[in-house]
């Protein structure tokens, strides 16, 4: 396809392994930590709390240069995944992925929560029971009930993943191919005059993919839902 | 010593300071709206973490408030229908119901999936979800959950409100069932005075958060006062007796202390001892043994006491044989016919009125 | 009244001096508003309420200056940048770098930070001497380009690149970064900030802010930070 | 004409397609579990919206598929009270109960608050929010709250279920009243035969979708076929009488057409017409007229028809004066006593057996 | 305070007013939408969730570039808007606000359509049957009801509101005072050589101000779950 440029195209690649990388490996934790949020309380929740929402909050940029700072091969936790695990995340495509995972991360962890909230405790009790331990009744019950969050939370990180700009390319920078992710590439063009066209072209494509995980997740909402009220 | 309970439980604007012992069998938990028996089964269950108490079931203690010990609801082995049914609603009928044995890994084979279906005539229901049930529908998943999850202990609130009555009259011979050949304790919340009558050992009658009377069910549905703060209209007495023969015309003749009696067909063998409840409301006292009358059932007594009920009427206390009998009726004709304690008389009972849900074997 | 001034990023500090000299002298105000040149120069074809541009390439100007958007025979050349080789730390040895080999050795198989260079003119800037070093073909895969030059930097001073290529504006400022070499002023397009005051402004502080910038004031302030004060 | 009813719907597995008109008074909807009560009461009140059907209340049509007409439920002037409670989580028990108020706009005062509440019990939870409530309180919050909403029909689905025997026995004349007084026609969902016997001017018994039987209460709940495959056990017979004493011992003295009996005190004025439901089960037969008996009311009749039942019993159906009685006794007393069509006997009641729900104005 | 420059001081100001206003003013129509999007049926409705989502999709600066092309004085929108009502967008305050109404608008509503997916249509029915119609009904029932789902929609949209930076540079530029937020002045210490301090103090403030909304909001959402659970 001659439309867009070869590296146009492993760029659209580049975007999409990123974002599903980086709503995939993030949902568990996610789950996880919007869980604890709705049902537990412990000392320095609300410490968890603030730090979710600080990719929020912060200019991407800021964030970009934190986790440098932290994730970077000189970094404490980068240096030591480096040399525990041989797990790098500087100038990787990897490190774009933990960006992105991380800008969308509060998002995520907002919708679970929201829908653990919703969860009638009532039907958690029945569980248990009937024998089911706290994890079972997790797995059983409340991880069940809160599909629909589940698949709110992951489209948001998604898409949220898809258009992430400033942190990624302040941690991991633009290297055709590697790291230069859609909005990298969209970024450059916008920046030299008569840009804009190709700059277009990908930000259709980038609106295409995004649509498209937005529609099947709202057609499987919908199934989810009349599964639920049994038709 | 089956089950202990000692909870004590401060609500905003309610207090519950509850104890009792239910031995084996069936403990039926009496009471007005809102006096405090959901509350007691959820102490049991482990739902509710009392102020203070003690919760010891067969010889284990589940809470023990002084000792520190608590015992998670899901590992207490409990059976547990809710008063609103609590079904998973993204889970089918049938893996409602199945839901429990997934993790009833323990010894024992349990009730059968099949019978249980058939009995709570689940069968065309299994594929449905809870959504699309009707609330009686629901109510029976919700049974059959509880039990196939192989408890150790029932805690039933109103299991059968919503059904009707024939349906009732099905599911009860099979908590009669599971009472006596699973030996599982059952603690059951009901209002239904001839539903208790019918399965309790023991009945527990709450008021206003703390026990007002307990005791074996023959005494305190017995007892005029007790059962009508507990809202009941029906006081009735419970007589036992041993099964003789089962006639050909659909009756079964049973002899109790003091006569033969007959009663629609028992469903148990020959030889078996079984407890009748009879309603006061239904017995007919007369002075003479009466002639070419209906009833078949005409019982030689004494009277032992004579109490003033409520309205019109004057409870009669009364002895047959080993059994104690009551029997309401109005002031009027006690004086017309001039009882008192120590007349002799007979007390007339309809077979028919002897409703097959006030027929139960000795639990 | 007051000016309004849109200055390319990079001239924060110098800019910050420059309101303050101009309101002490003038006892008008200078807002500056600062952002990267394409999206100051975008704002600016869209209508802007802005007196006076100043950008970090000759690119966006022309631009405007095709649209008539600003004051032609007003445009001046303010400043003039140099373009450096960093690399992390201090004690390295300068490179050289009309060696063709010197450069790829010194980054070993580290990256070499520089800002888009498509894009960002810092980045257009450092393409350009690399190739006409005849370097640009073997270090191109090793290049990690930053959305601007100080995020370029910081790749360099937390050490996660060796060696990057900034303005020599930028590297004087870093502690914790060391000039190891100045690309030949020939190696790539003179490196110039132009300013020009808008054609459609009214204001008639606008023409009076450029001659300032011009000015002596001025001139000390940038060259406090290191720019080259070509125009005038 | 007060409620016309004819609705088709299929659910998957289910089929609903009900015809029936309900006069003014209280209509039952009786039926086994899953017989499509609750689908009949959702769709006149415009909560199911049937594949084909009209439904007219009190001359005006909410539904009618033929002529696409279709009234939103908030425009059809209906208090329902759910099976399932369904209280507002988020309001107080007050604000739950005064909701409908915000939008009866219409004229008319409708029933007192205060009245309503001291009724219902309601006082001390007024401030309360619905988590917090047992399952009985929120059941009578959800009576109030439809009763309150001053409607112009009101729909109830087995609202008395969750209550104890006690506090049935007192909303019961309250409902009576609202159907006497306000003449609120009232759709009413009820396993209870007694509630039904006391409450329904009309009875309608649903079977898997399909009216199975329909007419007056009199009628169907004389009819043990009809009403055996509702699930009903309690068959019996309603006839009426002119109150012509109230006697200072508590009894209330009655003239039927055939005699004077006495009842436990009927809260109506002398020279009321009321209705008196007795039990089959409580109607003793004599061929003599019994003497130095407790029951106090005798009654001549003659037997017009004997039928097999269920079980050993046999149902008697009994002309006393102008009234239809119906007596069930053992087939083996029948044989006994000789009895056939035409044989003049005696209907011993015990008045105490006439419960005071089985008690009703004439509606 | 002399800890901050003046010119600091007035970022942060203009920053909280920003979020605030694009929080407060959007809040209705994400109601009005996430409504929509729960329970209605319309033809476009896809289109409309699409558009919802469009600036989590699009690198912030083309969301900033788009916004300049439609509200800027030449734009279409915004030149009407100008002319009819004499409402500017372009290079003021209000244009950073309303660029982070959009950039929020998608968490928003995303959290609140998932609070309205979660109530019991039963309760909204029984509503009807008293009387109310489907306003009464929405206004009476789901909208007590969905409170702390528009809490977090609310919580979500004024911390991304602070974080902000992309989309309004691009559409309303960095004049200080005017449209110089908290990022966009971030950005521009960072832009130079020992900036960083200052930056950090700035990060320090904004996060701050998130936090101590973050909190208030969990204490508000803590004590309208009591209220429902009747405590
Ligand atoms: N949406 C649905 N999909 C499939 N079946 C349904 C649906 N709704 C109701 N049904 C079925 O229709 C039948 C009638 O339901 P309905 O709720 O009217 O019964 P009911 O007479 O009120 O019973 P109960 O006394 O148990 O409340 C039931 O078998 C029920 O399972
Ligand atoms: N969390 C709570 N806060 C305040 N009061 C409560 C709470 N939970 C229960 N109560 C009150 O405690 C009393 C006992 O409640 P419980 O549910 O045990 O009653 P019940 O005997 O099961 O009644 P019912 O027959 O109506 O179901 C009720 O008055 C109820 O309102
Ligand atoms: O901010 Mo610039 O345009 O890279 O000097
Ligand atoms: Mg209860
Ligand atoms: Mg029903």
């Amino acid at each position: 396809m001659d439309w867009l440029t070869p590296e146009a195209w492993s760029a659209v690649v580049l975007s999409l392994r990123v974002s599903l990388t980086a709503t995939l490996v993030s949902l568990p934790l996610g789950v996880f930590v919007a869980h604890a949020l709705a049902r537990w309380s412990f000392p320095g929740k609300q410490v968890l709390n603030g730090l979710v929402h600080l990719p929020l909050i912060l200019p991407p940029v800021v964030t970009g240069y934190l986790l440098l700072l932290t994730f970077g091969r000189q970094g404490p936790v980068g240096g030591f995944l480096d040399q525990c695990c041989g797990i790098v995340f500087a100038f990787r495509w990897t490190g774009a992925a933990l960006a992105a995972a991380v800008m969308a991360f509060p998002l995520m962890v907002r919708a679970i929560r929201l829908s653990i909230e919703a969860v009638d405790p009532g039907l958690e009790q029945a569980a248990a029971t009937l024998g089911a331990s706290r994890l079972w009744v997790f797995a059983t019950v409340t991880l069940p009930m809160i599909l629909p969050g589940i698949l709110t939370g992951a489209i948001l990180a998604f898409a949220k993943a898809m258009g992430e700009f400033g942190a990624t390319i302040t941690f991991v920078s633009n290297i055709p191919g590697e790291t230069q992710t859609l909005p990298s590439a969209i970024y450059a063009f916008l920046q030299v005059p008569g840009g804009e066209g190709t700059a277009i072209k990908l930000v259709l494509v980038s609106v295409a993919v995004a649509m498209a995980a937005l529609l099947a997740s709202e057609v499987l909402a919908a199934r989810m839902a009349r599964r639920l009220s049994g038709t | 010593m089956s089950l202990e309970v000692a909870v004590r439980h401060r609500f905003p604007g309610f207090a519950l300071d509850v104890a009792f012992t239910a031995p084996d069998g069936v403990t039926a938990l009496f009471g007005r709206s809102g006096s405090g028996k959901t509350s007691v089964v959820n102490a049991v269950a482990g739902l509710l973490r009392p102020d203070a108490g003690r919760v010891v079931a067969r010889g284990e203690a589940l809470v023990d408030t002084g000792a520190r010990l608590w015992r998670a609801p899901h590992r207490r082995r409990i059976g547990y229908v809710f008063q609103e049914a609590r079904l998973f609603p993204h889970l089918s009928v049938r893996q409602n119901l199945l839901y429990g044995r997934w993790f009833a890994r323990h010894g024992g084979d349990g009730p059968e999936f099949d019978h249980v279906v058939d009995l709570l005539g689940l069968a065309p229901l299994l594929s449905r979800r809870p959504a699309t049930l009707s609330g009686g529908e629901r109510q029976r998943v919700s049974i059959g959950r509880a039990i196939l999850s192989r408890p150790r202990l029932l805690l039933m609130d109103e299991p059968l409100a919503a059904l009707d009555e024939a349906r009732r009259a099905e599911i009860l011979p099979y908590l009669e069932r599971v009472r006596d050949e699973a030996g599982i304790p059952i603690l059951y919340v009901s209002h239904s005075v001839s539903e208790v009558a019918r399965l309790a050992t023991t009945v527990i009658v709450l008021d206003e958060g703390r026990v007002l009377r307990a005791g074996a069910a023959e005494d305190v549905l017995s007892d005029p006062f007790s059962a009508a703060s507990a809202g009941i209209r029906g006081v009735g007495a419970v007589i036992t007796g041993r099964i003789d023969t089962h006639h050909s015309d659909g009756l079964t003749e049973l002899s109790t202390s003091s006569a033969q009696i007959f009663l629609p067909r028992v469903a148990a063998a020959v030889g078996a001892e079984i407890r009748v409840r009879i309603e006061a409301q239904d017995v007919t006292l007369s002075l003479t043994r009466p002639e070419g009358i209906s009833a078949l059932n005409i019982l030689p007594c004494e009277i032992t006491d004579i109490r003033r009920g409520e309205g019109p009427g004057v409870l009669v206390r009364l002895r047959s044989g080993a059994d104690t009998l009551l029997a309401r009726i109005t002031q009027r004709s006690a004086e017309r016919m001039g009882l008192a304690r120590g007349t002799a008389c007979h007390a007339v009972i309809k077979t028919v009125s002897v409703a097959p849900e006030d027929i139960g074997r000795r639990g | 009244g007051g000016v309004t001034v849109f200055a390319a990023a990079s001239l924060k500090d110098a800019m910050d001096d420059v309101a303050d000299l101009w309101a002490e002298t003038t006892d008008h105000t200078a807002k500056v508003a600062l952002a990267g040149s394409s999206t100051l120069a975008r704002q600016i074809q869209h209508g802007a309420p802005v007196d006076v541009f100043i950008s970090a390439n000759t690119a966006w100007m022309d631009r405007l200056e095709a649209d008539g958007l600003i004051v032609a025979e007003r445009r001046v050349d303010l400043l003039r940048n140099t373009l450096v080789l960093v690399g992390h730390g201090h004690g390295d040895d300068a490179v050289d770098l009309s060696d063709p080999a010197a450069l790829p050795a010194r980054l070993g198989d580290g990256r070499l930070a520089m800002a888009l260079v498509e894009a960002v003119p810092a980045g257009i800037y450092g393409k350009a001497a690399l190739q006409s070093l005849g370097l640009w073909r073997t270090l191109e895969p090793r290049v990690a380009q930053a959305d601007n030059v100080r995020a370029a930097l910081a790749l360099v001073s937390t050490g996660e690149a060796p060696l990057g290529i900034v303005y020599g504006t930028d590297a004087a400022a870093d502690d914790s970064v060391s000039v190891l070499a100045t690309f030949p002023e020939d190696s790539h397009p003179p490196i110039v900030y132009p300013a020009a005051p808008l054609a459609d402004s009214t204001n008639a502080l606008a023409d009076r802010f450029v001659d300032f910038l011009q000015g002596p004031e001025a001139r000390s302030a940038f060259e406090r930070q290191g720019f080259d004060v070509t125009g005038g």
